[in-house]
């Protein structure tokens, strides 16, 4: 069929030949008024466009008015002391927030350590291990529209669980009581009475426990005990009512005691002491917090899985891969620094969050150092801005600034690393 | 070119060891999985056999919880005295939440509009980590924010018209917090919508405006919900910036100048005072956890059937 | 002003050509039957509707079109071939100036409709796309109803009442062969058409708001050979009365569809004329080579 | 570091401790701060005693007690006769140690400047039963036609008990009901300082600690109807009364078999009057502190302040806290 | 087993037949040089290496492949052509059981390789996707070294000792005509490769690990002239040791390339044949309309 033929035909053809409506006719003779129209429609548009740079500015700007009111409130706190001490009520001025500091540490280390292989695994089944039976893929849409609702629970109810899941454990473990074992320990302690010795000012002697029904001793013998170097040595008895006076040499009141001194049991604990159930412990805020952080982990880790391109996958495959050979050698590594991007954003999370800690731990800030085993309690930094913010005491509240300070720039610093990884993963 | 040896020979790794750890593999991950499932069982198992303590009380009815206008489970040291009706609860966290959403909802929607239809890379790239960094900002600080600044400006404006602790102060912090994630969400679903509509859009002579408007945004609409849907959530779960700034009683009104004790607010200070661990009154707390996650997992669980759908329609 | 002036009387009033707001009221009184006068058509088949002159486009630094001269006539079916990457649809972008939404691209050297400057900053483009419609390779009706995707553009730019409105878009339907598919479902959601009556829809919107000139990007790419027939069909009918400028990947598709053909490379025009020379007897051996598909 | 072995002699006299262990505390907040104070004392001398101080308040913290939970309980009031029944069915034995003064301060925000002093009889229009007193003006028709905004500490703290028992235990009636009620004492002294027409009670540390911001109410003693600050001499003299109390802590008597409680709690009678200034309170008569390290040394066990029939004793703090009062 | 056993002694060593695992030792014995005898190789061309009958397969309920019949003869190479969607990647897919990791596909029907069920569940598709190695559309490098690319399948399923990966390794990528563009630079990262020396490296990857059957989705859609003709020579050596299917959009590449073609059309296999006579002569109206370019 020739273009001659074509252009020929065309006009004979009544279907092409309908009626121009009166509506193109008069819009095109009417352009000078439709460009009035569209003046105006462009005016409307330039506004809009206003409105969206002025709102837009306005969330930079409301940023900025918090970090200045942040700054000028507690620029003034910003000193050594404020890395170096603890919280102080007698001296609000040498209040400092270093067991905070470790303390978030510590829970966002524990957090990472089971939220992290916890949320990769999960995105890895739901993204690489998708079944082909019906059911078991109601179960995977099940369980994805599960963690999209998981990522939507209130932190506090997170608190919540963890109370009753970690600190109490339901009390099947037993119950925390002083001058009792506390619940069911497994490990990494070791019990002694602690007995006074004759140097008073706090010296005391370590006296291996050996029947746990008797939480009290009386000395009334010369028996083996502890230094603190934990040297094993005879421990004198000193009686008051005897002729024997009071040695005096320093060396020797060290090692005697009075007669008929008393001594209560005390737990010494290694750093790995376990129990169950964990007590209002770092150990069980780090894992409510990663109950919280657990959604956001494995949904930023399906999306950094997602976005491996399948030909990578399929070109595994090809090779004879299996399907675990194939996440291990190709889509892992692909996904890695996605998955680290998301894994230290919600470290960040985990730092900056409170409600579930109130919850686990309390409110109590009195704390002079960081956790000294698994079951010890820890201060953390938005508890204690939590605190200090919400005493009246200037001093309290310059210092909450400050504090706020430290923990923006350690998170800023968190995000710079991920920031810093990506791209560093990227370029490998 | 003659194979290598290797090819002319081969001598296969034994499969076997392959498929034990393949299975093992998926055993293991299919426990990671289902453990996230767990965590949900966990919690309602939790929150429904706590809550069981609560309920069950002769003190308490559904009837008055879901209709009474009085809380006074912090109040009341007798439980003859305590009154168990969620409405003040609610209307707190109605007051912080819809101040919040006022300002969340509008502003994230055009900052998100804005960063998909118009802003320049340079504009991007200062705006985009901005925004980044509000939403990493620890809820403590908003709420010290909400405190030291927002409060006492409200006062300073009206001439001592707010409470101390008020609801406004409270939601405007909590509509920061929302902000970013509107912001980011409703791009995603921006983004989503094709490049190909907008063109269409602008091959007809549609301004930018109008593109947006008419064309964009209906077409982005339900992933636009949903992300409001999340918003609404999230600022109805939030627990420091209240616990702050909202203060501790619980009112049933609308008036947004006075303190509102919110069900996230009212579940601190229980857990705060450790108010008669055993006693009605505490295991109220749970009372309200349970109708704060049951709101939460329904909202969460519309925006996700409602992104589901949209998903659906593009593909 | 002048080249348009001198043939007004012969111009179909719905592809009158594109003018600068001020000269609107004097055209305005031209009115004359398309069909009074087809011993026109062959005169009119060699005005140049679009001139391209040393045209150069870039996407950042990257030159996707290098010094292009080509000149577009009227009412005639312009086909442009490459292969992938070459800047066919770079070069169709910027005649509508769709290009002004990709925040990278800017440009260089003449590009006139009639004696419009397109590329001049003060060209107001909601205007120059109103008279160059666009059709995109995969088609885009909006989520909306097949009746307001065709409403949607007279809406914008043209006061209407309601029956006007109805039979424009009845009008655009007819005119875009796919009224009789559609006609009993106008409000039923555009996205259950199939593909090839999705692009005809697509058609009908772009000619409802009356433009002289079409761009079509692959209009048939991502459909089924049915519906290729069909949208080739139209093309029969449409260049009739509009000026019509088509990207293709099918050699064959040019040659059935098209007057006259370019032939893009890496940037650069290679050869263009009357789309039988072109494929017959090309004057340059890479068109031979890839129009007898040994690249590409 | 040195061995104790072979150390010389001169470190002797200032030995280091090596007292190690936990305590925990936990109670009233109008003690904490008294409590906080000694800790921070004592860990300097034992740096490797770990203590826990909250203040949940006085009844939250007699519960932690009677159930084992803390070693140590702060209080602003004597223990009840419903606690003391708790703690001997649960096998807790105490010892009850009396440790500064207290001055309940009723504070409103400086900016009020109708109120010039409270008696008891307007204390209980504005915070008795629930037809309390909605408006300042329902007080005293002068006062300003504003709404009573009241900061209170919660229901488990002994000072709301204190106070709950001046005004409205004689006619058996209750507190109102919609106060504004926080464990946290800060975040009264916040929100009276925030409103104008606000009103509140605490322990006068708080008062104290937040002068600039607070105005605390002269309250009239009914005996000679006079009205007295919240002074130092005027809490320690009793004529602040009635809202003058004494503030304790109850050691568990099985802790105090441990050594780091021991010394804990001897180093808080020797110190505790000089700290608990420091920390805003008000210092106890040194018979009574003599009294108490006398009862401490001989681990006088039990409560002044419950009968042999399990009935709370009333009466004027120094006149029960005797011997002959003591119900194990 | 019994068909392979009949014709074991003329079959070269390297395109053995795929066994199942247990029958390894028996046929670990045949040893003889593949090019020592020429004079087989037009006897072999007709044995048939892939056999579909009546195969039908489905994504979810909606169905790509209807009822499929083919033969597809060893040491060949057979081009699959048809408009876009016609379902060859699709039954490509299934050859070697790609589509087992797309969670709605199933299939029905017979595939054998040799005498190899594809189909069965319990087939080791570890194994038989060692004995058919796969290229795909777009070159897909894995982000490691070159030498990583190739040494990549070999690791996971041989028995290696020192040396003799790096000989592999060699002896693949001058296989694939590549070892003299990347011999210098093997342990830099494959991605700096261009897109012809990209694929390549693909091909390379696949044969490293031995297969007797090349399955090449589109190899060149994504690549330039140059890089183009470099994998239609390298196809050309191949097909002598190697079964090779390839899916092409491009016509003139069939034809050039291909011994056989088979035709598709919306699931269904319209026409099959030597290369020839589906160009030039073909039997179906169909199939005469897409080789012309009347449609697809
Ligand atoms: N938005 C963009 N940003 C940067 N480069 C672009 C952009 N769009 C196109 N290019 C590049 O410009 C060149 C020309 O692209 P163009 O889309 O015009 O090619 P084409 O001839 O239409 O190809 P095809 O047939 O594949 O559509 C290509 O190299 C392409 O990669
Ligand atoms: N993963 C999938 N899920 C659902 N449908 C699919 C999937 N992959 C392909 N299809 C559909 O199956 C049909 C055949 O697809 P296939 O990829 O085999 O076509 P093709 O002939 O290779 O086309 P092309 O030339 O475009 O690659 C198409 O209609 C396609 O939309
Ligand atoms: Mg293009
Ligand atoms: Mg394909
Ligand atoms: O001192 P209290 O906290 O018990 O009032």
């Amino acid at each position: 069929m020739s273009i001659d033929s074509i252009s020929q035909d065309a006009p004979q053809d009544p279907g092409v030949q309908r009626p121009i409506p009166e509506a193109i006719r008069q819009g095109a003779s009417a352009t000078a008024e439709s460009t009035l129209n569209s003046r105006h429609r462009k005016r409307v548009s330039k506004a809009f466009y206003g409105l969206c740079v002025a709102i837009s500015l306005l969330s930079v700007l409301v940023l900025v008015v918090l970090l200045i009111s942040i700054a000028v409130q507690g620029h003034s706190r910003l000193t050594p002391t404020l890395l170096t001490g603890s919280h102080s009520t007698s001296e609000p001025a040498s209040s400092g927030m270093y067991p905070a500091i470790i303390g978030s540490l510590a829970i966002c280390f524990v957090c990472a350590l089971s939220a992290l292989p916890l949320g990769i695994g999960t995105a890895i089944f739901l993204e690489e291990f998708q079944p082909t039976n019906i059911w078991l893929r109601r179960l995977h849409g099940f369980i994805n529209l599960n963690i999209s609702n998981l990522a939507g629970v209130p932190s506090i109810v997170y608190g919540l669980l963890g109370l009753s899941l970690f600190v109490f454990m339901f009390n099947a473990f037993g119950q925390i009581k002083v001058n009792e074992s506390s619940g069911t320990e497994i490990m990494g302690v070791e019990r002694y009475y602690q007995v006074l010795t004759l140097a008073g000012g706090g010296d005391s002697v370590l006296i291996p426990q050996s029947d746990l029904s008797q939480p009290t001793i009386t000395i009334t013998e010369p028996m083996p005990a502890v230094d603190r170097q934990g040297n094993t040595f005879q421990l004198e008895v000193w009686d008051p009512k005897s002729e024997t006076p009071k040695p005096s040499d320093p060396a020797i009141r060290h090692r005697t005691v009075r007669l008929g001194q008393g001594g209560g049991a005390y737990a010494k604990t290694s750093w790995y002491y376990f129990r169950l159930p964990f007590g209002r412990s770092f150990l069980a805020a780090g894992l409510t917090l990663s109950l919280v952080i657990l959604p956001i982990v494995i949904i930023a880790s399906q999306e950094s899985l997602r976005s491996v391109s399948p030909s990578l996958r399929e070109a595994s495959y090809g090779l004879g891969a299996t399907k675990w050979q194939t996440v291990r050698n190709v889509s892992l590594p692909a996904a890695i620094p996605g998955i680290m991007t998301g894994a230290i954003l919600a470290m960040g999370r985990a730092i900056g969050e409170a409600a579930p800690i109130l919850v686990v731990l309390g409110a109590t800030v009195a704390k002079n150092s960081g956790p000294q085993n698994l079951m010890d309690t820890v201060v953390t930094m938005p508890v204690l801005i939590f605190h200090w913010a919400g005493d009246p005491q200037f001093t309290y509240q310059q210092l909450a600034a400050a504090a706020i300070i430290v923990l923006l720039l350690i998170l800023l610093l968190m995000n710079s690393v991920a920031i810093y990884l990506r791209q560093k993963m990227r370029i490998e | 070119m003659s194979r290598p040896a290797a090819l002319e020979n081969r001598q296969f790794r034994s499969t076997g060891a392959g498929v034990l750890q393949e299975r093992l593999m998926v055993a293991v991950l299919a426990m990671c999985a289902l453990a996230t499932v767990g965590i949900t069982v966990g919690i309602i198992v939790m929150l429904v056999g706590q809550s069981w303590n609560f309920f069950n009380s002769e003190h308490v009815s559904f009837k008055e919880f879901f209709t009474g206008t009085e809380w006074t489970a912090l109040q009341s040291k007798n439980i003859d005295d305590a009154k168990f009706g969620i409405l003040p609860l609610l209307s707190g966290t109605f007051r912080v939440t819809a101040i919040a959403m006022l300002i969340a909802l509008p502003s994230g929607l055009i900052t998100a509009v804005y960063l998909s239809e118009f802003a320049s890379k340079k504009v991007r790239a200062v705006l985009k980590p901005t925004l980044e960094v509000i939403a990493g900002i620890p809820t403590v600080v908003l709420g010290y924010f909400a405190v030291l600044v927002i409060g006492p400006s409200l006062q300073w404006l009206t001439d001592g018209g707010f409470d101390a602790f008020n609801a406004t102060s409270a939601g405007i912090a909590v509509g920061i917090l929302c902000l970013p994630m509107v912001c980011s969400l409703s791009e995603d679903a921006l983004h989503a919508v094709p490049r190909a509509l907008r063109e269409g859009a602008y091959g007809l002579g549609c301004t930018p405006f109008e593109t947006s408007v008419k064309v964009v945004i209906p077409a982005a609409l339900s992933g636009i919900v949903s992300a409001f849907l999340l918003a609404f959530s999230r600022a109805v779960g939030e627990t420091m910036v209240v616990a702050l700034a909202a203060g501790t009683q619980a009112t049933y009104t609308m008036d947004p100048r006075t303190q509102s004790q919110t069900m996230t607010g009212f579940i601190v200070e229980m857990i705060k005072s450790e108010n008669e661990y055993g006693t009605v009154q505490y295991f109220s707390l749970y009372g309200v956890a349970i109708a704060l996650f049951v709101i939460t997992f329904g909202m969460t669980l519309i925006g996700q059937l409602v992104r589901r759908r949209y998903r659906e329609s593009y593909s | 002003m002048t080249l348009h002036n001198n043939h007004s009387a012969t111009i179909p009033e719905h592809t009158r050509p594109i003018k600068l707001p001020s000269d609107m009221p004097q055209s305005a009184s031209v009115t004359s039957d398309p069909t009074s006068n087809p011993s026109n058509a062959p005169q009119l088949a060699d005005e140049t509707c679009i001139e391209i002159a040393n045209f150069n486009a870039w996407y950042g630094s990257f030159q996707a079109i290098d010094d292009l001269t080509l000149k577009i006539p009227r009412n005639q079916v312009t086909a442009f071939i490459g292969p992938s990457g070459c800047g066919k649809s770079t070069l169709l972008r910027w005649i509508n100036r769709m290009n002004d939404i990709v925040p990278t691209a800017h440009s260089k050297g003449t590009l006139r409709i009639h004696d419009l400057d397109v590329l001049s900053p003060s060209t107001d483009v909601v205007h120059l796309r109103r008279q160059v419609g666009m059709v995109f390779q995969k088609p885009n009706p909006f989520p909306k109803s097949i009746y307001e995707n065709v409403a949607f553009g007279p809406r914008l730019h043209l006061k209407l009442r309601r029956g006007e409105l109805d039979e424009l878009v009845e009008w655009s339907l007819r005119k875009a062969a796919v009224w009789d598919e559609v006609k009993d479902r106008l409000h039923a959601p555009a996205l259950g058409l199939s593909g090839g009556q999705q692009q005809r829809l697509c058609i009908a919107r772009a000619i409802a708001v009356g433009p002289e000139i079409l761009l079509m990007d692959e209009p048939c790419s991502a459909l089924d050979p049915a519906s290729t027939l069909a949208i080739e069909d139209l093309l029969y009918e449409l260049r009739e009365q509009y000026t019509i400028v088509m990207v293709t990947h099918n050699m064959q598709q040019a040659s059935r569809c098209s007057n006259r053909t370019a032939f893009f490379f890496e940037g650069r025009l290679v050869e263009s004329g009357p789309t039988d020379d072109v494929f017959t007897k090309p004057q340059q051996k890479r068109t031979d080579d890839y129009v007898r598909g040994r690249f590409g | 570091t040195t061995t104790d072995s072979d150390a010389p002699a001169a470190d002797a006299s200032i030995p280091e401790s090596n007292l190690v262990g936990e305590i925990k505390i936990d109670g009233s907040s109008t003690v904490q701060p008294i409590s906080d104070a000694v800790r921070e004392e004592f860990i300097k001398l034992h740096p490797q005693v770990n203590v826990i101080v909250s203040g949940n308040g006085t009844g939250n913290g007699f519960r932690s007690f009677y159930d084992k939970g803390t070693d140590v309980s702060d209080a602003s009031r004597p223990i009840k006769a419903g606690e003391f029944e708790k703690c001997q069915a649960n096998g807790v034995s105490f010892i009850e140690l009396p440790v500064a003064y207290d001055g309940l301060t009723i504070a409103v925000n400086p900016e009020n400047d109708w109120v010039k002093e409270l008696t008891i009889e307007q204390l209980t229009k504005m915070f008795v039963g629930d037809d309390a007193a909605k408006n300042w003006s329902d007080v005293d028709p002068s006062w300003p036609n504003e709404p009573i905004k009241i900061f209170a500490p919660g229901t488990g703290s002994g000072t709301y008990d204190y106070f709950h028992e001046v005004l409205a235990k004689a006619n058996d009636s209750e507190l109102r009901g919609d106060m504004t009620l926080n464990e946290n004492d800060n975040i009264l002294v916040q929100g009276v300082a925030g409103n104008k027409y606000s009103i509140g009670f605490f322990g006068v540390a708080y008062y104290a600690a937040n002068k600039d911001r607070l105005r605390a109410v002269p309250i009239v003693n009914p005996k000679d109807n006079t009205a007295y600050e919240p002074s130092v001499e005027n809490i320690s003299s009793n004529k602040y009364a009635p809202f003058s109390r004494p503030l304790f802590i109850y050691v568990n008597s099985e802790s105090l078999n441990r050594a780091e409680v021991q010394t804990f709690v001897e180093f808080y009678i020797e110190n505790v009057s000089d700290l608990c200034e420091a920390a805003n309170s008000v210092r106890l008569p040194q018979e009574i502190i003599d009294h108490a390290q006398q009862n401490l040394d001989a681990r006088e066990l039990g409560t002044h302040f419950v009968t042999e029939d399990g009935e709370s004793r009333e009466g004027a703090f120094a006149e029960l806290f005797q011997n002959e009062n003591l119900v194990k």
